[in-house]
């Protein structure tokens, strides 16, 4: 059976939990082992690595550094965490200066990275074959008719990323494993506003907005997300967003494996925790 | 053996790797001034005696650069050279030269930069290893004296 | 004394490559943030090559970046210019030149990661708007309460990782080397 | 040979060598020197008092050997050689040490630079004592010349060439020639019609009973040496024999399968089985597409044999076609190019958005002979149709795949031009049409381009200076529904701005042909980093290659424009005339032979040699060399276990007296 | 008549199968007896090196020096045997070449005794590895000092001629001997009964042309007949060697091992060899040459097995040779 080391990242354990249950979940339905790096630490996230730039790179590989222990690759749910670490991983391979202070600053705390470990996306896992036929298998209960708007957002697919950076296609592929209709969804990889939408709350909710309008026109009884970031925006500053812009969006905000848990009939995926509540195409579902 | 100097015999075929090396010079690259270069028509001319011939003479370290595979001048003449270097470097191995010293990189006319960056980096591996001598350890290490 | 300007934008991995900005704009067409930002992005790097160090550290428009990366995946001279954006926070801030509410966060966040390992979500929010605007940490009630609601807001104390003295020695050890 | 007498002459190319090395230095340390006799320094040696002080000393010391330490000798060798004859000492009695490209231009320290120009001019001075006279040998030349490619510049070749009376292969790939030329429907600035100027051209070449036009027919092989080549010709299988057919089109109205993808015309419309690719092809011959033909797939059909009256239609030809082998005495390549496919960059939506079109597909709809029969309109369901809407505002989008290190560095020349073009031309087609330009640099570089930009100008054309960021056909503010949406930042403005259109047009950039770097290692050629054929020297041999009696035309070489295309046509037909009716062609001696004494037939060399010019005498047990066949690569000289081989020029006391040389103090 | 001849035959560093080498001229050994007399041969009569010291200059008429320069005794014998012998014939492959013992300039003196003294082929459970000066209970032994190489006896003293081969055929020996009898010699220097080209002048065997994808040692393939054995991948050193042998070896179906030395104008028959073997391949690319080459054991031992004292990196001046 596939087994990684699970990196949760800090949301997960709060606003982003049923992210994890629903993850969980479908990890258990598909025997994929997620074995949680033990003492795992912040990512390093946007906001630290643009102000503390090796600072980041240094703690973020302290978490490579423990799951090379483990001896396994690293899957992290979330896009930031995912890009982080990803990032820290690439840099201390291609500039060395990086590593040689990085690599310093593990020794100082007792610890050393080879370089051995990979850094995966929850979403890579499952689109990857043989595993994306394990999931269409595991479906028990086809999502027939649900229209599903695939949203990545940004740091899944850019800079780095298994996907396409303008139009990715991992999401539609596992909506379809799904028995689900993707929808065409040209915001797919736009910004939600994600790391603004405290400093500059307008500017992130407009962006939001476009990125949910879309999902609108296109139809959609729901979005997918792969972050939970993008996920807190879409789905518990959609009120604000509306008050904001006098629209009055009500697209149900769901994390992707929460959809797949719903074609599974798998139990434990908090979709009650979205704020939004599920659409008439949605709730037909479940 | 703070600052060791060390002497880097090339042998460039006269159609990518000399027209790269007088490239890089048309477009100013610097690099280290410890190589010399020596023209022949094509890299397969090379006989390995001369690679044998320049450490003897006191060579640190003997670079050949030729066409990449396949855009030979001389449609194949680089696969005899191919063939013949891991050869000279186990042979020079056996006789406890560092086949480190001795080198085939493959530069078209159109990579002036390459010439330089491989000349540089050639030259850094030579430094590293320290001096070769060959001729000084061929004389000193005789005890006796020649009629 | 202070590095030269653009020395500091050559440090950061790969900053060199803004020698080789031709000025076309597709960064500035690409963000999403650009209509708010004081100076667009390709502006801000003709700023930093024209030596404008004070306009552009002061400008707001690294701060308005969302970390989107499309300027960066985009640039025909493979500029990585989120990554400029994160080294001007960084001299902004090492210099006091910042705009404060924004950079406050960031400082929030850090400290927050300093001192407990992890991010903890309501430590964030909770400083950041003690330091910024109070009382717009009340508009964020309602959220609030329908997350506790929904179990996603513990009411718990923040918890350490650990072994939270890793983190110390790495940050102690990256800060003396100056080039955090 | 008398002992040695050898003269140094070290340059100091005005500051290019001397401002780094110390040449008085060089000069007096050559003096020094086994064997040297004479060193002497000039500012300009390449200069006629400095060759004249070469030839005086030569006399006046009696020297034997000549040593110029100066530029590379790929500059300047054939020049100094030239020095000594004139002075009576034979030209490879004389060797080059390279100061210049080797040593002052790549050397930043000046004590270093300084140093290694020693060690260079002592490496030369040692070689050159071991050198012996030799002599090039003339052989006839073969009057006659390949031209590879029929677009405008091989076609200009051909008939400058033809004009004097010189045999030419005109050898083309596709059925017709004309190349991308023939595509176009204006041309920038003047906006005359291609085809006007371009199908005279095409006409005259075809029946010019000097030109052999060899359509539909692929280059495969180059064998010889300058003046003596032998080029294989592959002729694919057209299925209609040229000789027969009237190229009366009977056959091109009649065949039945209808649906077949037309490449020329972009796959914006279809044609048949049996084609020609365009109205005004050359020769006006139909080829039989057998991926598509149902006769000749399944053995059905046979319609255009039927209506053929001249019975050209000839199914039963080999499918691997024929082969044909000539003799020429040089070759002019002139490949030309293709366009930058845009599909990679998402962001501009080229084949996910209708309504985005590349520059050809473009041309092609401004022509009267084109898909739309020139009618500049949107497509209606995906479909391109003369009845299709006018679109209100069109986008042209500057350097597609052109100035962007993701896919070519290269500024591709003429997308500007052709912008400005297009811009025109939407103006003349669809009145009222708005017209948005993004450019990053406006580069109007030519005669009376400047002029043409500032024509457009006064044609209320909105030129935006940025490179566009994206096309998308979502809307978010009312005014941009149903529209495409052109996102960029209008630099000058300092502003980003969403711009709502109808259609766009991608400058798409120029690259090298299909194939390009296949023909280069067929014909022995070396390509740059771009992959455009690599000239002899950018500046002073711009249409030759390092391949003697090979020369290069047009856009293989780098993008250009029509009259640049054309120009190097003729430039390359003038060198490749210039050696023809000199008649003869000199050889270099720098070949391999034996020595017979040391030679023990034992076979080493024979199958090493890429010409078969040796071979083994078997009664003598010997090896023997084929001067004219050897073309002195040396690699059989390299591997001579015995040293029975030596090379004129580079023989094993040489190369050990230059290695020696360089490491004299070790 | 006539004084008869004197011969002189010493053994250095080598095997005495130059001494049987001279006993292969067989019944001329009469016809020999009739001229000569035998003053000198440690390896068949008794004698003591004070006999020599005591012999005047020149005493000798032609001496046969077989055996490289291994040791301080050897080269004293040499220049010792110098001074006696008008003339001086290096005989044989390790006299002219260093031979077998010179594939030691391989390794270090060191390496060598300890290899030599206490390695499992060697009963010495305490390990005495001698040396000048070594003391056991009777007193002082004095063995001669080991140095660090095996030159060529042409490296220690002035040789009149060359004589290859190991051993030399008794054409070549009985050659010589005629022509010092007959006092008509060849100039100095010369090597003797030995040819200008390789032994493929001597070898019939046919060329195909084919590209070598794999190396075999002897043992390890039966060689077809007929066919030249560098293209059947066994390396035959047959191209890089001075002829002479009539390719005796290769016609008992094994590869020429080079005990003529380097043919014809090449200063270093290893390099030779590889030049050539190397241009054999059937690599397009370094990386499937070195595949290939995979199986070619001991380039150097194999390319040098007489040559090394010869070779360009291990020869003794390095400021002399052609330039």
């Amino acid at each position: 059976m596939t087994s990684y080391a699970y990196y949760p990242g800090c949301s997960a354990k709060a606003t982003g939990a049923s992210y994890e249950e629903s993850l969980m979940a479908v990890a258990r339905v598909l025997g994929i082992e997620l074995e949680e790096i033990d003492d795992w630490n912040c990512c390093g996230a946007t906001a630290y690595f643009s102000v503390r730039e090796k600072l980041a790179m240094a703690i973020s590989a302290r978490n490579l550094a423990l799951a090379e222990t483990q001896g396994k690759d690293i899957v992290a749910p979330c896009s930031a965490c995912y890009l982080g670490l990803a990032k820290a991983n690439k840099y201390l391979k291609e500039f060395p200066e990086t590593r040689e202070i990085v690599c310093g600053a593990l020794k100082a705390a007792g610890l050393e990275y080879n370089g051995t470990v990979e850094v995966k996306h929850a979403v890579e896992i499952f689109v990857q074959e043989p595993m994306l036929s394990q999931v269409k298998a595991a479906v028990k209960h086809p999502l027939t008719g649900l229209r599903v708007a695939g949203y990545v957002g940004c740091q899944m697919v850019r800079p780095y990323g298994f996907d396409d950076a303008e139009y990715p296609v991992a999401l539609d592929t596992i909506t379809t494993a799904l028995g689900a209709t993707p929808v065409p969804y040209p915001m797919a990889a736009r910004c939600c506003g994600g790391s603004q939408i405290m400093t500059n709350e307008e500017v992130a909710l407009r962006m939001s907005k476009n990125v949910l309008l879309a999902a609108e026109k296109a139809g959609a009884d729901c979005i997918i997300t792969t972050c939970p970031l993008c996920h807190m925006n879409l789905d518990m500053f959609q009120a604000k967003v509306n008050a904001h812009f006098g629209t009055n969006f009500s697209i149900p905000v769901l994390y992707f494996t929460q959809l797949m848990g719903m074609a599974f009939e798998a139990s434990g995926l908090g979709i009650e925790k979205n704020l939004v509540g599920p659409s008439a195409g949605l709730a037909a579902h479940m | 053996m703070a600052s060791f100097e060390p002497r880097i015999v090339a042998f460039l075929c006269n159609w990518c790797s000399y027209t790269g090396a007088d490239l890089a010079g048309t477009s100013r690259k610097k690099y280290n001034a410890n190589v010399v270069a020596i023209r022949v028509m094509c890299s397969g001319r090379v006989d390995p005696e001369f690679v044998f011939r320049a450490f003897e003479k006191g060579a640190d370290g003997v670079l050949i650069c030729g066409c990449h595979p396949g855009d030979c001048h001389y449609i194949d003449g680089n696969h005899k050279t191919a063939g013949r270097y891991p050869m000279v470097r186990n042979m020079l191995e056996q006789f406890g030269i560092d086949p480190k010293r001795f080198r085939l990189e493959w530069v078209s006319a159109s990579e002036g930069d390459r010439y330089a960056q491989v000349v540089n980096e050639t030259i850094e591996t030579v430094r590293a290893l320290g001096p070769l001598e060959w001729p000084k350890r061929l004389n000193e290490s005789d005890t006796a004296s020649p009629a | 004394m202070k590095p030269d300007f653009l020395e500091e934008i050559y440090e950061i991995p790969g900053g060199e490559n803004i020698k080789d900005c031709i000025q076309c704009g597709t960064c500035s067409g690409s963000c999403p943030a650009a209509p708010n930002m004081e100076h667009t992005p390709r502006q801000i790097i003709a700023m930093i090559r024209a030596g404008m160090r004070d306009e552009a550290l002061a400008s707001n428009t690294m701060w308005m970046c969302a970390s989107c990366y499309m300027c960066q995946s985009r640039c025909p001279s493979q500029i990585k210019i989120t990554d400029i954006m994160y080294a001007l926070k960084r001299v902004a801030l090492a210099e006091g030149k910042a705009q404060p509410k924004a950079s406050y966060m960031a400082q929030v966040f850090v400290d927050n990661i300093n001192t407990y390992g992890r991010n903890d979500e309501r430590m964030l929010i909770f400083n950041y708007y003690l330091k910024t605007n109070p009382g717009k940490f009340l508009s964020y009630a309602p959220i609030g309460m329908s997350m506790i609601s929904k179990g996603l807001l513990s009411m718990g104390a923040p918890e350490r990782i650990k072994n939270i003295d890793q983190i110390r020695k790495i940050v102690a050890y990256v800060e003396k080397d100056g080039t955090a | 040979m008398s002992k040695p007498r050898v003269g140094v002459f070290v340059c100091h190319c005005g500051s290019n060598i001397g401002s780094i090395v110390d040449v008085p230095a060089v000069a007096a340390f050559a003096t020094g020197l086994d064997n040297v006799v004479y060193a002497q320094e000039h500012k300009y040696m390449c200069s006629d008092p400095g060759q004249e002080m070469i030839r005086d000393a030569i006399k006046e010391h009696q020297l034997n050997r000549v040593v110029v330490a100066s530029c590379s000798p790929l500059m300047h060798e054939p020049t100094f050689r030239k020095t000594c004859d004139e002075a009576g000492l034979n030209g490879y009695l004389f060797q080059m040490a390279n100061l210049r490209e080797q040593v002052s231009w790549v050397t930043e320290d000046k004590a270093a630079a300084t140093e290694k120009a020693k060690v260079v001019v002592r490496a030369a001075v040692q070689r050159v004592a071991d050198h012996t006279e030799l002599h090039t040998t003339t052989k006839p030349c073969t009057p006659a010349t390949l031209v590879i490619g029929g677009g405008v510049a091989g076609i200009e070749a051909a008939l400058q060439l033809a004009s004097s009376d010189t045999k030419v292969h005109l050898v083309e790939r596709e059925p017709s020639i004309g190349g991308a030329m023939a595509k176009f429907d204006k041309t920038f600035p003047t906006l005359d019609c291609a085809a006007c100027i371009l199908t005279p051209k095409m006409v005259q070449a075809y029946t010019h009973p000097n030109i052999t036009v060899h359509a539909y027919s692929e280059v495969v092989d180059l064998s010889g040496y300058v003046g003596n080549f032998q080029a294989k010709i592959h002729h694919k299988a057209s299925y209609v024999n040229n000789e027969k057919c009237t190229g009366c089109g009977a056959c091109l109205q009649k065949c039945p399968v209808k649906r077949v993808p037309h490449e020329w015309e972009q796959n914006l419309m279809n044609r048949r089985a049996i084609y020609t690719p365009f109205a005004q092809a050359v020769p006006n011959k139909p080829v039989i597409d057998a991926q598509h033909c149902t006769m000749l797939l399944k053995g059905k059909c046979g319609i255009c044999a039927k209506v053929c009256e001249a019975g050209a239609i000839e199914y039963d030809q080999a499918p691997e076609g024929t082969y044909e082998t000539i003799d020429i005495g040089n070759v002019i390549v002139a490949t030309g190019m293709k366009t930058f496919d845009p599909t990679p960059m998402k962001a501009l939506g080229y084949g996910r958005i209708p309504d985005v079109y590349t520059a050809l597909e473009f041309e092609r709809m401004c022509h009267a002979s084109g898909p739309t029969e020139g009618h500049v309109v949107k497509k209606t369901n995906g479909v391109l149709t003369h009845g299709g809407a006018a679109p209100k505002a069109v986008a042209l989008v500057h350097c597609v795949g052109s100035r962007d290190k993701n896919y070519n560095e290269h500024c591709s020349r003429v997308c500007c031009m052709y912008s400005l073009k297009y811009a025109h031309l939407i103006k003349e087609h669809v009145p009222g049409c708005e017209v948005y330009d993004f450019y990053i640099d406006m580069r109007c570089a030519g005669k009376g381009y400047e002029e043409f930009y500032n024509r457009l100008l006064r044609e209320d054309v909105r030129f935006i200076r940025g490179k566009v960021a994206e096309v998308n056909n979502w809307a978010i503010y009312p005014e941009e529904e149903g529209r495409l949406v052109v996102r960029v930042e209008d630099t000058l403005v300092g502003t980003t701005r969403r711009i709502p259109v109808d259609m766009v047009v991608l400058a798409t950039g120029l690259e090298p042909a299909e194939g390009a770097k296949a023909l280069a290692q067929t014909l022995h050629m070396s390509c740059s980093n771009d992959g455009f054929y690599l000239e002899r020297h950018p500046k002073l041999a711009p249409v030759s290659t390092a391949t003697e009696g090979i020369f290069v035309a047009g856009c293989c070489q780098s993008p250009k424009d029509i009259p640049d295309s054309v120009a190097q046509g003729a430039a390359a037909a003038a060198q490749a005339i210039a050696m023809i009716k000199r008649g003869t062609v000199e050889i270099e001696p720098t070949t391999a032979h034996v020595l017979e004494e040391l030679c023990s037939g034992c076979q080493i060399c024979i199958p090493l040699c890429p010409y078969d010019a040796i071979s083994r005498d078997e009664e003598r047990r010997l090896a023997v060399i084929e001067p004219a066949k050897c073309k002195g690569c040396g690699t059989c000289v390299g591997a001579c276990p015995s040293s029975a081989l030596q090379q004129w020029g580079f023989d094993d006391k040489q190369i050990y007296a230059e290695i020696d040389g360089i490491l004299a103090n070790a | 008549m006539a004084e008869k001849l004197k011969i002189g035959i010493y053994w250095a560093a080598s095997c005495g199968g130059c001494e049987i080498g001279i006993l292969e001229i067989g019944d001329k050994l009469l016809d020999l007896i009739e001229v000569a007399d035998l003053v000198f041969c440690p390896c068949i009569l008794d004698f003591k090196y004070d006999d020599v010291r005591a012999m005047p200059d020149g005493y000798i008429d032609v001496c046969l020096f077989n055996g490289g320069i291994r040791n301080s005794e050897n080269q004293e014998i040499a220049e010792l045997l110098r001074e006696k012998s008008k003339v001086m014939v290096a005989y044989g492959s390790c006299a002219s070449e260093g031979g077998i013992p010179a594939l030691g300039n391989l390794f270090s003196t060191d390496d060598l005794l300890k290899r030599a003294y206490t390695t499992e082929t060697t009963d010495n459970p305490v390990g005495i590895i001698p040396g000048p000066g070594h003391s056991v209970e009777e007193g002082e032994l004095h063995l001669p000092t080991v140095h660090d190489r095996v030159r060529r006896l042409s490296d220690v003293i002035d040789v009149d001629y060359f004589m290859p081969g190991c051993p030399p055929t008794e054409i070549q020996t009985w050659a010589v001997i005629q022509a010092v009898a007959s006092g008509n010699l060849p100039p100095k220097g010369s090597k003797v009964g030995v040819g200008d080209k390789s032994v493929c002048d001597e070898c019939d065997r046919e060329r195909r042309g084919v590209k070598i994808k794999k190396f075999f040692r002897p043992h390890e393939i039966i060689a077809e007949d007929g066919w030249c054995l560098l293209e059947q991948g066994i390396l035959c050193l047959g191209s890089a060697t001075r002829s002479g042998c009539e390719a005796r070896c290769i016609d008992a179906n094994m590869p020429c091992r080079g005990c003529y030395g380097a043919a014809g104008e090449s200063k270093d028959q290893g390099a030779a060899m590889l030049s050539a073997v190397g241009s054999m391949l059937a690599a397009d690319s370094i990386e499937k040459a070195e595949e290939i080459v995979k199986s070619m054991v001991d380039p150097a031992g194999t390319t040098y097995r007489f040559g090394m004292a010869e070779s360009m990196l291990v020869r003794h001046f390095p400021e002399r040779g052609q330039g």
